[in-house]
């Protein structure tokens, strides 16, 4: 078994410098994420019969999602789903031609967070993402509703945030140790150096493909499915509105 | 003039031992008790080591103790260049740091990797000039050269005079050394062809076959030692400096080396035969330390490699007017050789420049050390003149052969920066010896043919090393046997020359061969001091000693003969072991009968009074231990004057494909001028490996580092490119003049070095011809350096052969 | 870089290494098995130059080290240990091989000659021993046993070889010496005495 | 170890199966742990060294169901056990398959080829000097290549296909057998798969760490040629920098069908420029057809270097290669 979670490899002089992440913690990651949402899953249907029913899809539509928006969401998952595959495949030993791939898809996905950043700092409704501290007493007041985006989706979201910005990072590091159209390999790093970006990388895959898990699991939801919806054709009814959301906090535009 | 053994084979007493694999070599004994050594060695091309934590490793089973640099030097390392037993201050990956004894080799390994050592890294350098460069980084402590006396110095130049060096310029900053005679300016005023070119040299690992094992143990305060080295006394008498123990209490047992080529004449080339010593001083075990064949390498050091700058003008005539060297040499990690100097000697000396300048710095690489490799100077640079000269008579307009004849050294002329006269010098003899085995004239008529993808090119080219040296001493005993006991300290490398000069002495006594036993070996067989063996120089020296020991021994016969049985001694000679009047050869007693009154009369007879004064302490300990043992013929030679040369010339044809890059060598013929010859077979054996020894040189060979790290990359036989039967011609052919030098009792000079730098000299030159006269001013031209050449490919880098060079 | 740097020597290697050595043997006893057909005992019995001899040889002994050093047959030579050099030839079953690279274990059943096996019981040396002498062939000596070996290997096959036949016979093995030519003559004249 | 010159076998068990069943048992048992030895040419120094550290060796010379060369139905079966001084000796390839006698024939040194196996020359691995000396650089499973780097002594390596590593195909058999059509016969206890040779190989874009499709506990056990190319017009030739002991610097193994000089079909395989065997299919397809000539061999030389990505030292390969691919079509 491998050293934990640091695998260790000698530099040119034999001293004792990181290589990577531990891949073992891969099945670790799995293992954990598949029993937390298999408990969550078992609890929730525990719960389901004193669960009141579903609001209704029918009626007055409300947009939650301008097409641009769920077009950006989708590339992004997109290429957060080649990138894991793509970056998994040597790892258990799946002999495809996977590099190549696996930087496009990484520009990709560097370009679109880009895209997004930009767009949400100044065309988007900033504000509605912000994690404030109201937001944290939400999961324990039954009585309040969030506005745009919940709790539970603000986290998801900043979460996905820090370690999206972590893999693209040290991802573009190492896209400068290898050769590209666009230069030929610098071999620039020290050994010490590169090692600690092959760490970083690998964590915040294993974060990623943890969050990715949830993210999926919860989004096919039977209770939060309308969320899904709403990121396939925009909007939600103002049935599922009323039930999930404060409408004094987020007063959407009027689906057509 | 005609003799009995000198010029005639024999069957050297220790070739049986060799193809039977009887005779032993250092790794072959073994020792009740005895245990195992290995080396820790470092891993970093510059560095301090810190701290050493070898508790771990020490508790470990079957670990008998620990060598550090801090046992064998208690009071400090000495802070210069040369190599160390042990060291605290590596500078250069696989300088040996500590060693670890054990009960067998896997356990010693399985310890030193539970041993930790704490390193504080160093700037290190693989190429001298970027040393040079100012702010470049050092390859010792204290400096990046090492001046005699003076101790550590750094040498700068500013990164414009480097740039303009690398660009193939004429260095302009202020030389270490500087030597030179003749008027240079005028000489290349006269010149009607002069040509200026950079060079580049690669200094590549010797990688004698038997890697530098050795096994020691210590009896009644007496050291054992059984080592590996080129010369038996002269290399105990060192080592027993190095390893501190009394020249008597030394017994250094050799019976064979597996050879050496420069790096294990003296004590100071190999002093890791000093561990197994101290480490079985301290555990007081036998210990056996058998190096690798990586070990061999980085322990073993290499040839100097040279980036010079180099101007040769000739007169119209051909006859060359003025040479100018400006050599930067390669000295490694460990301090390194005066190649540089040399191979500007050669220069004046074969070539007979009217006028000659020198100059150069050597400067330190965190490189495998430097030293001594057959001829070290002069055969590189014969590589890289061959083809100049060659230049000049195309320009000329003259023979190729006919341009060395004119500028060819014969006696009478004088040679080097020092210009000293030859003892006698039959190179035109040589090169006409030469001409007419390879049939020069029809020869050079296929120059540059081409057949199909293949050009022929036709090469020729000359060697020389000073062959010899004098000042040693010699012994012979005789008892009341008759037989004929040669004491000689000249080691076994596989010359034969401490068996045929030997045959100096029997030759002076006209005794049969099958009557002469060579004692030597071991050193408690008590024998003379010798010059090391190298320099070519063995057969000089040694049959002087040999000889002068056989005369003294031939006037103590007569003066016994004439007392007893009337006359002066004048009146008798010696002939079928017999001493005899010249009147009346029924007069006289047999050597027996001799050397039993010499017994009785002892004193002088036997070496207990009136001995030469000025014997060396090594010789005068063998003959007191020898002392009244029997009857003793003991000299000391005093020093000749004059510069006994050793000559080579050699031709070679050669077919170069022009897709592959490859060469082949079709036919080579190999002249020797070496005085008299002694002995006939070795002297082929040195023509022969001398040529194998300059095909690599020429075409293979190279010594790789990797530039990021200081990593060396051609640690095998594989990496280092060793010529292989197929590399090299199905046959060589050779040849002698035989001409005798008046400096030696049998008229006799070395050739052992020459041999390699007349190959060398030839086929780069052939490589040269093939290739319309292209000149690569390098050694050695790799297949690589061919087919960039023939593709127009400029070598971005320089080619990687010549690495570390800004490899 | 950190000026300072701590130079651990695993035992286990870092990642270029696989699990410990005794693994497998581990693997067997936790479950219970005895180890598998085809795992090899140490005492064996093995014929060098003519004789049986029983040895103990560890499984990863090389044939080299065994007759070095368990049969103190010396005469052949260690010039790399890694195939590179020739020093170590000796023949099996008339086939030239280097000895620093077999496993002892894979001799078992094959016929050893060593250089020191080669005299006539009467102590007549072999021809190509003779022709080696005669030509002095050898110069330093340490590849000479392989040479030799080889030599014989090839006069075995071919009595009457050329001397091109003999330089690609003999290619596997060096003579830093350089003495290749000595040694083809003393090859041409090995065939020569027969 | 960087740091001590390792010397001595360590400790290791050893397997020697008399049978198939046994050794793919072992294999299949062992895993990673097991490390398959053929004539052991490419092993034992790797372990001296202490840079590979398995667990166990299973050595098939015993088994003598892969070894010797015999007549199938469609060409020959050589076992994966039988030594190149035999493949390079044998009547049948040398009559049909001269290709591939040639390319056995220039294997290493007399002695290697004498024990060394057809099945350990097509498995033997890179020869990329930092990979051999036992740095953690890609291809031992490490996250950097100091070869291809600013300064990196590449003069030996890749041309084509580099994927961060970039060591060359070092067999010298690999290419002919590629040129000839081959199939590998590849078993393990699970049961047999056939490889085409050029499928057999694999590059660092797809396994930086392995040469061969060949999963831990499989054992390639016999090499199929088929008659396609029996008896046809065969071109090899290995340059390297010495003549025994030494690596192709670059080699080529080419078969073609020719009648009255124009070239029907061919089949021209590359060695040491690339982490397999390169087959030049572009180059095939353009002769084919064709009358042989010196325009012919010169284009073909140029289009066979067609994408080269030469690194620091091994410019020299580019004409090189293309000198070797005239020389083959011209004949």
């Amino acid at each position: 078994m491998g050293e934990g979670i640091v695998r260790y490899k000698r530099d040119v002089w034999g001293e004792e410098v990181i290589l990577g992440v531990s891949w073992d913690l891969l099945w670790v990651v799995s293992v954990a994420i598949l029993v937390l949402l298999a408990a969550h899953a078992i609890i929730m249907a525990a719960l389901a019969n004193k669960k009141m029913e579903k609001p209704s899809a029918a009626g007055r539509r409300v947009i939650r999602h301008e097409s641009i928006d769920r077009l950006f969401h989708w590339v992004m998952a997109a290429s957060i789903l080649v990138l894991i595959l793509t970056g998994i495949a040597p790892i258990i030993g799946l002999r495809i031609s996977w590099l190549n791939i696996h930087w496009i898809s990484g520009l990709l996905l560097t370009f679109v967070v880009a895209f997004h950043i930009i767009r949400s700092l100044f065309w988007q409704d900033f504000v509605s993402m912000i994690l404030g501290p109201r937001d944290f007493g939400e999961p324990f007041d039954s009585t309040r509703k969030p506005g745009k985006y919940s709790f539970e989706q603000k986290g998801m979201h900043w979460a996905v945030t820090v370690v999206v910005l972590a893999v693209i990072v040290t991802g573009l590091l190492m896209f400068l140790q290898i050769d590209s159209p666009f230069w030929e390999r610098t071999n620039s790093m020290p050994e010490s150096q590169l090692g600690l970006v092959f760490l970083l990388h690998g964590l915040s895959t294993l974060a990623l493909v943890a969050l990715a898990s949830a993210h999926i699991y919860f989004a096919l939801r039977p209770e939060k499915i309308f969320y899904t919806r709403s990121m396939v054709s925009g909007w939600i009814s103002e049935d599922e509105m009323a039930a999930n959301h404060d409408t004094s906090l987020w007063s959407p535009k009027e689906a057509d | 003039m005609a003799y009995m053994h000198i010029g005639k084979d024999f069957v050297p007493p220790d070739v049986a031992g060799k193809v039977t694999g009887r005779i032993k070599y250092s790794e072959d004994y073994t020792r009740e008790g005895m245990v195992y050594a290995r080396l820790l060695t470092s891993p970093i091309p510059h560095a301090k080591v810190v701290s050493i934590d070898a508790s771990e490793a020490l508790a470990m089973e079957g670990v008998f103790g620990i060598l550090t640099a801090d046992d064998v030097y208690p009071d400090g390392e000495a802070n210069s260049t040369g190599l160390k037993i042990l060291t605290n201050e590596p500078t250069l990956v696989g300088e040996p740091i500590l060693a670890v004894a054990a009960v067998d080799e896997k356990t010693a390994e399985t310890a030193i990797a539970a041993i930790t050592v704490t390193f504080e890294r160093l700037p290190f350098v693989l190429d001298p000039v970027d040393s040079l460069e100012e702010g470049g980084p050092d390859a010792y402590n204290g400096g990046n050269t090492f001046v005699f006396r003076e101790g550590f110095a750094q040498e700068k130049w500013t990164s414009d005079q480097v740039a303009s060096f690398r660009a193939g310029n004429e260095p302009t900053a202020e030389p270490a050394a500087e030597l030179s005679y003749g008027d240079l300016e005028a000489g290349f005023a006269n010149s009607a062809f002069v040509y200026e070119t950079p060079f580049t040299t690669a200094g590549y690992p010797h990688m004698s076959m038997e890697p530098r094992s050795a096994m020691a143990y210590w009896e009644d305060g007496k050291l054992y030692l059984h080592g590996t080295s080129q010369s038996l006394t002269a290399l105990a008498d060192g080592m027993a400096g190095i390893v501190g123990v009394p020249k008597e209490d030394l017994v250094f047992i050799n019976a064979a080396t597996g050879g050496g080529f420069g790096q294990r004449s003296r004590a100071g080339s190999i002093p890791s035969m000093a561990i197994p010593a101290k480490l079985s001083q301290k555990i007081n075990r036998p210990v056996m330390m058998r190096c690798t064949r990586e070990e061999e390498f980085t322990i073993g050091g290499a040839r100097q490699g040279f980036q010079g700058w180099i101007k040769l003008g000739f007169k119209q005539d051909g006859t060359m007017a003025a040479a100018d060297l400006w050599i930067v040499s390669d000295n490694g990690g460990k301090g390194g050789g005066g190649d540089a100097f040399s191979a500007t000697n050669a220069i004046s000396i074969v070539y007979q420049a009217e006028a000659v300048r020198f100059r150069g710095v050597s400067i330190g690489s965190n490189t495998a050390h430097r030293g001594a490799q057959r001829g070290p100077g002069e055969n590189q640079i014969a590589a890289i003149v061959s083809p100049i000269l060659d230049k000049a008579a195309e320009e000329l307009g003259i023979d190729r052969l006919e341009i060395r004849k004119l500028n060819t050294p014969q006696t009478g002329d004088v040679g080097g920066i020092n210009r000293q006269p030859f003892t006698s010098a039959y190179m035109p003899e040589a090169l006409e010896q030469a001409a007419t085995a390879f049939n020069w004239e029809e020869r050079i008529t296929r120059s540059r043919q081409r057949n199909g993808t293949k050009v022929t090119g036709i090469g020729i080219g000359q060697g020389y090393h000073n062959a010899g040296r004098s000042g040693m001493d010699g012994i012979i005993m005789m008892g009341p046997d008759g037989r004929l006991r040669v004491h000689n300290g000249v080691g076994n490398l596989g010359t034969y020359s401490y068996a045929s000069t030997s045959r100096a002495a029997a030759e002076v006594l006209k005794m049969p061969w099958d009557r002469c036993d060579v004692i030597t070996g071991r050193t408690d067989n008590h024998l003379p001091i010798t010059s090391p063996q190298d320099g070519s120089n063995s057969i000089f020296t040694n049959t002087r000693t040999c000889f002068g020991a056989a005369q003294d021994m031939l006037a103590k016969m007569k003066e016994i003969a004439a007392a007893d049985l009337g006359g002066d001694s004048a009146d008798y000679d010696v002939s079928n072991e017999r001493v005899h009047q010249i009147a009346d050869d029924t007069v006289g007693m047999t050597f027996g009968e001799v050397a039993q009154r010499a017994m009785e009369l002892g004193g002088k007879y036997t070496g207990e009074a009136e001995l030469p004064e000025e014997l060396a302490e090594w010789t005068q300990i063998s003959v007191s231990r020898l002392a009244g043992s029997g009857f003793m013929g003991v000299y000391h030679d005093p020093r000749h004057s004059n510069n006994p040369p050793g000559f080579t010339v050699t031709c070679t044809e050669i077919e170069l494909d022009t897709e592959t890059g490859k060469i082949e060598i079709l036919d080579m013929v190999s002249i020797a001028e070496c005085g008299t010859v002694v002995h006939p077979q070795g002297l082929k054996n040195q023509l022969v490996g001398g040529g194998v020894w300059g095909i690599g040189m020429s075409v293979l060979e190279r010594h790789l580092y990797d530039p990021q790290n200081g990593l060396p990359a051609s640690t095998g036989y594989w990496q280092s490119k060793i010529p292989t039967y197929l590399d090299t011609p199905l046959k060589i052919d050779t040849g002698w003049v035989d001409l005798p030098d008046p400096e030696n009792p049998v008229g006799a000079r070395g050739i052992g070095e020459p041999s390699m730098g007349s190959v060398s000299a030839a086929l780069n030159a052939a490589i040269s011809d093939a290739l319309d006269g292209h000149v690569f001013n390098a050694t050695p031209v790799t297949t690589d350096m061919i087919v960039n050449h023939i593709a127009g490919i400029s070598e971005e880098w320089v080619p990687l052969a010549q690495n570390n060079f800004r490899g | 870089m950190n000026p300072k740097l701590t130079r651990r020597r695993f035992i286990k290697g870092v990642i270029a290494s696989g699990a410990a050595a005794t693994t497998t043997t581990m693997w067997y006893a936790a479950n219970g098995q005895d180890r598998p057909a085809g795992f090899v005992e140490r005492l064996i019995r093995i014929n060098v130059n003519g004789q049986e001899r029983s040895v103990d040889v560890a499984p990863q002994e090389t044939l080299a080290s065994t007759l070095r050093y368990k049969l103190g047959l010396t005469g052949t030579k260690l010039g790399c240990n890694r195939g590179e050099c020739g020093a170590c030839t000796v023949l099996v079953d008339d086939t030239p091989t280097y000895a620093c690279s077999v496993l002892t274990h894979s001799m078992k059943f094959a016929r050893i000659e060593t250089v020191e096996g080669l005299e006539a019981p009467n102590g007549d040396l072999h021809a190509v021993q003779q022709g080696f002498i005669e030509q002095l062939s050898p110069q330093c000596g340490y590849c000479t046993p392989g040479q030799v070996m080889s030599a014989v290997g090839l006069l075995r096959a071919n009595p009457n070889p050329t001397r091109e036949e003999a330089r690609q016979a003999l290619a596997g093995n060096i003579c830093r010496c350089g003495s290749y030519d000595s040694y083809l003559d003393g090859v041409m004249r090995a065939a020569e005495i027969g | 170890m960087v740091a001590t010159s390792h010397d001595v076998m360590p400790d290791i068990e050893l397997y020697q199966p008399t049978d198939e069943e046994n050794a793919l048992a072992l294999a299949n048992t062992l895993g990673a742990d097991g490390w398959i030895v053929g004539g052991g040419q490419d092993t034992y120094g790797w372990l001296k060294d202490r840079n590979k550290s398995p667990a166990a060796m299973i050595e098939l010379t015993q088994i003598d169901a892969w070894k010797g060369i015999k007549e199938i139905a469609d060409g020959i079966e050589i076992g994966a056990v039988t030594t190149l001084t035999d493949i390079a000796n044998h009547p049948l390839v040398q009559s049909r398959y001269a290709l591939l006698a040639t390319a056995a024939g220039k294997v290493a040194s007399p002695q290697i080829r004498n024990v060394g196996t057809l099945g350990g020359n097509l498995n033997q691995d890179a020869r990329c000097w930092y990979y051999r000396r036992g740095l953690d650089c890609y291809r031992a499973g490490g996250n950097i290549c100091y070869a291809d780097s600013p300064e990196g002594l590449n003069r030996e390596h890749a041309l084509f296909g580099a994927s961060r590593c970039v060591a060359v195909s070092p067999s010298d058999t690999a290419p002919a057998l590629v040129a000839l059509d081959a199939t590998m016969v590849v078993a393990s206890s699970s049961g047999e798969r056939l490889i085409p040779a050029q499928d057999f190989f694999v590059g660092p874009e797809r396994d930086i760490v392995n040469m061969t499709v060949l999963n831990d506990d499989e054992i390639l056990t016999a090499v199929r040629i088929p008659s396609t190319w029996a008896n046809a017009e065969f071109y090899f030739e290995k340059v390297a920098d010495r003549n025994v002991w030494d690596f192709a610097l670059v080699s080529i193994a080419a078969a073609f069908k020719v009648s009255g000089g124009s070239i029907e079909d061919a089949r021209i395989v590359c060695g040491a420029v690339e982490c397999t065997p390169r087959r030049l299919e572009s180059v095939e397809s353009a002769i084919r057809g064709q009358q042989r000539s010196e325009e012919l061999a010169a284009s073909a030389g140029e289009m066979a270097t067609e994408g080269a990505r030469p690194l620091n030292y091994n410019h020299f390969k580019v004409p090189l290669m293309q000198n070797l691919v005239k020389r083959a079509i011209r004949g």
